[in-house]
């Protein structure tokens, strides 16, 4: 259950992976109920991120503010300032632990602060909500994982563009809860880690 | 029946740069855009009105506009012109992305205009 | 104790032209703006909007977006910056015309706030 | 109390001239209340509308929809609609009458209709809805014409740029007030028609 700038970089080279895998896929999603973007927006994000992340940190915390920085500048779309929130909060939140348990805690209430968005709103916050709890359990499973992304497909969205088609945006998975989704999988995947 | 928009701006750049912003949620939604006054100056034209009107393929139309000049040329153009426009005096921006989501998502006009209603800020 | 204006759209054009209505009105406003993302694409930029408020020669800023995600760049920035910001969730042309105009006619913030109170249509 | 063709480009042609004497004046009145332009937007129209009566329209009613139609496509501001919609409303009148007080009344039933302005708003309203009724009694006067214009200063603006500053919007004189009082003067000072 320890963050080290080790088990960081393999986790986000993981997701950076995933991303440009679904790149397309994501925006996909994003194309009903939103901007068709969020896969390339992640995609330029996560890249930015590898890059940075080849000279390795000098610790923890500089490790995870590098993160935030790297997708506050690239990623262009709401979810740049909400991932960044979310490793900037991981950053302050790492003078005092490493528990990944705990640094998810803060990443979510940044999230939540940051957007304003809250459970039941289709929104990123559905599935960090739903799985942060599960990590700290230390009972987080690839099944949780796609039924807290799947859970939003039948909310109507009150955050983000889709808030804009009102009952229109019901049957649609939101695509930030998908790339959540798919952080949440490398960090399962990542040894060592949970 | 198809529904398009016409966007009405006192700025040039505004009316050029909206459609951007709107066409990313709404690729196939008709927008056509009326900035400036026949100069191209600051102001609004009665005329690039009417043009916007005829440009848009669309059968019927709704209309947003910045302030309160645009919308007496606005007036003026459905009078003198034979398409059927709404008007709404909602905010300019805020509107028209909205309208814009709601159309390309298959939403109906009624629909629409209740969506608007919140964003009425001008008369 | 001076105020002054910025402007934060997805849109560069919308950024640029917006100034234009507004100095027409408020010559004496400082006004500055951020548009689209650091490429220049459609989107904000935290980096773009804290430069903003750096150029702004007001002591006090009040601050005006287009839609959400620029709101959370703004807040960003604003946690960021040494300067005083006030954010408002007014139609963004709307609220930008009505606050530039009061400021120039040296109308205080407060009152300032009381007139825009009426045009917040989001959050 | 009749409006001819002559009589009608006589009085424009004097109208343009004092624009175009005072259009610093009314561009100066319109910059603490306004955008500072309304001079120059009535001087670009008038020139318009003198170019267009350099050629003797056919009959009133086209001597008067040649006015509109100028001002509508020149004058770029809300007087441009304002003023346009005034003489178009003339010119439909003027298939039934070519009496100058009945003409009037349509002008100001056009400029209400189209700014949705009342009595009292501090617009050109104010000074068409007091001095019509003396045209039609057959007494005005150039008194009547400034005090007309002079009630706007205490005013505060309910439409037009102004209305957007409230109780600032008291002390000035409205721009678009001070221009129709020119039409009224110049109306008065056109022989052989009231
Ligand atoms: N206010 C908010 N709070 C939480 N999450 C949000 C909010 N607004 C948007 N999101 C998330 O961001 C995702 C969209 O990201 P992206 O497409 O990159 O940004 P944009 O909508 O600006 O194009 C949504 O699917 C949603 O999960
Ligand atoms: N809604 C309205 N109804 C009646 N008159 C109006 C209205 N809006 C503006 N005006 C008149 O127009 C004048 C301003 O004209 P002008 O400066 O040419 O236009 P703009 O305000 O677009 O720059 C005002 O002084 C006022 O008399
Ligand atoms: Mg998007
Ligand atoms: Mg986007
Ligand atoms: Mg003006
Ligand atoms: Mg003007």
């Amino acid at each position: 259950m320890t963050l080290t700038v080790d088990t960081l970089t393999v986790w986000m080279n993981k997701f950076a992976d995933k991303i440009e895998t679904n790149k397309q896929y994501l925006s996909d999603l994003d194309t009903p109920i939103g901007d068709g973007d969020h896969g390339f927006n992640m995609d330029r994000g996560m890249k930015a991120v590898e890059e940075k992340l080849s000279t390795k940190p000098s610790d923890l915390t500089n490790g995870l503010k590098t993160i935030a920085m790297a997708l506050i500048s690239t990623v262009g779309g709401a979810s740049g300032p909400l991932y960044g929130t979310a490793f900037l909060e991981m950053a302050k939140k790492s003078s005092s632990t490493d528990n990944i348990g705990e640094l998810l805690d803060a990443a979510l209430a940044g999230i939540e602060k940051r957007g304003g968005a809250k459970p039941g709103d289709k929104t990123m916050v559905d599935v960090w909500s739903a799985l942060v709890p599960s990590v700290k359990a230390g009972n987080l499973t690839k099944d949780k994982i796609r039924s807290a992304v799947d859970a939003t497909k039948d909310m109507v969205a009150k955050k983000g563009r889709a808030s804009y088609l009102g009952e229109r945006s019901k049957g649609h998975i939101d695509p930030g809860s998908e790339s959540s989704g798919y952080l949440f999988e490398t960090l399962l995947e990542t040894e060592g880690l949970l | 029946m198809s529904l398009g928009l016409t966007l009405v701006s006192h700025v040039p750049e505004i009316a050029n740069g909206l459609p951007k912003l709107l066409n990313q949620v709404a690729k196939d939604v008709p927008i056509t855009t009326a900035g400036g006054t026949n100069d191209n100056d600051i102001g609004t034209s009665m005329e690039k009105i009417m043009q916007a009107f005829d440009n848009n393929s669309a059968d019927e139309i709704l209309a947003f506009y910045d302030l309160g000049s645009a919308k007496m040329n606005l007036e003026m153009a459905m009078e003198m012109s034979d398409k059927k426009v709404h008007l709404y005096d909602a905010a300019f921006i805020e509107g028209a992305y909205t309208a814009a989501s709601l159309i390309q998502a298959g939403v109906g006009l009624d629909d629409v205009e209740k969506q608007l209603k919140p964003l009425i800020v001008k008369d």
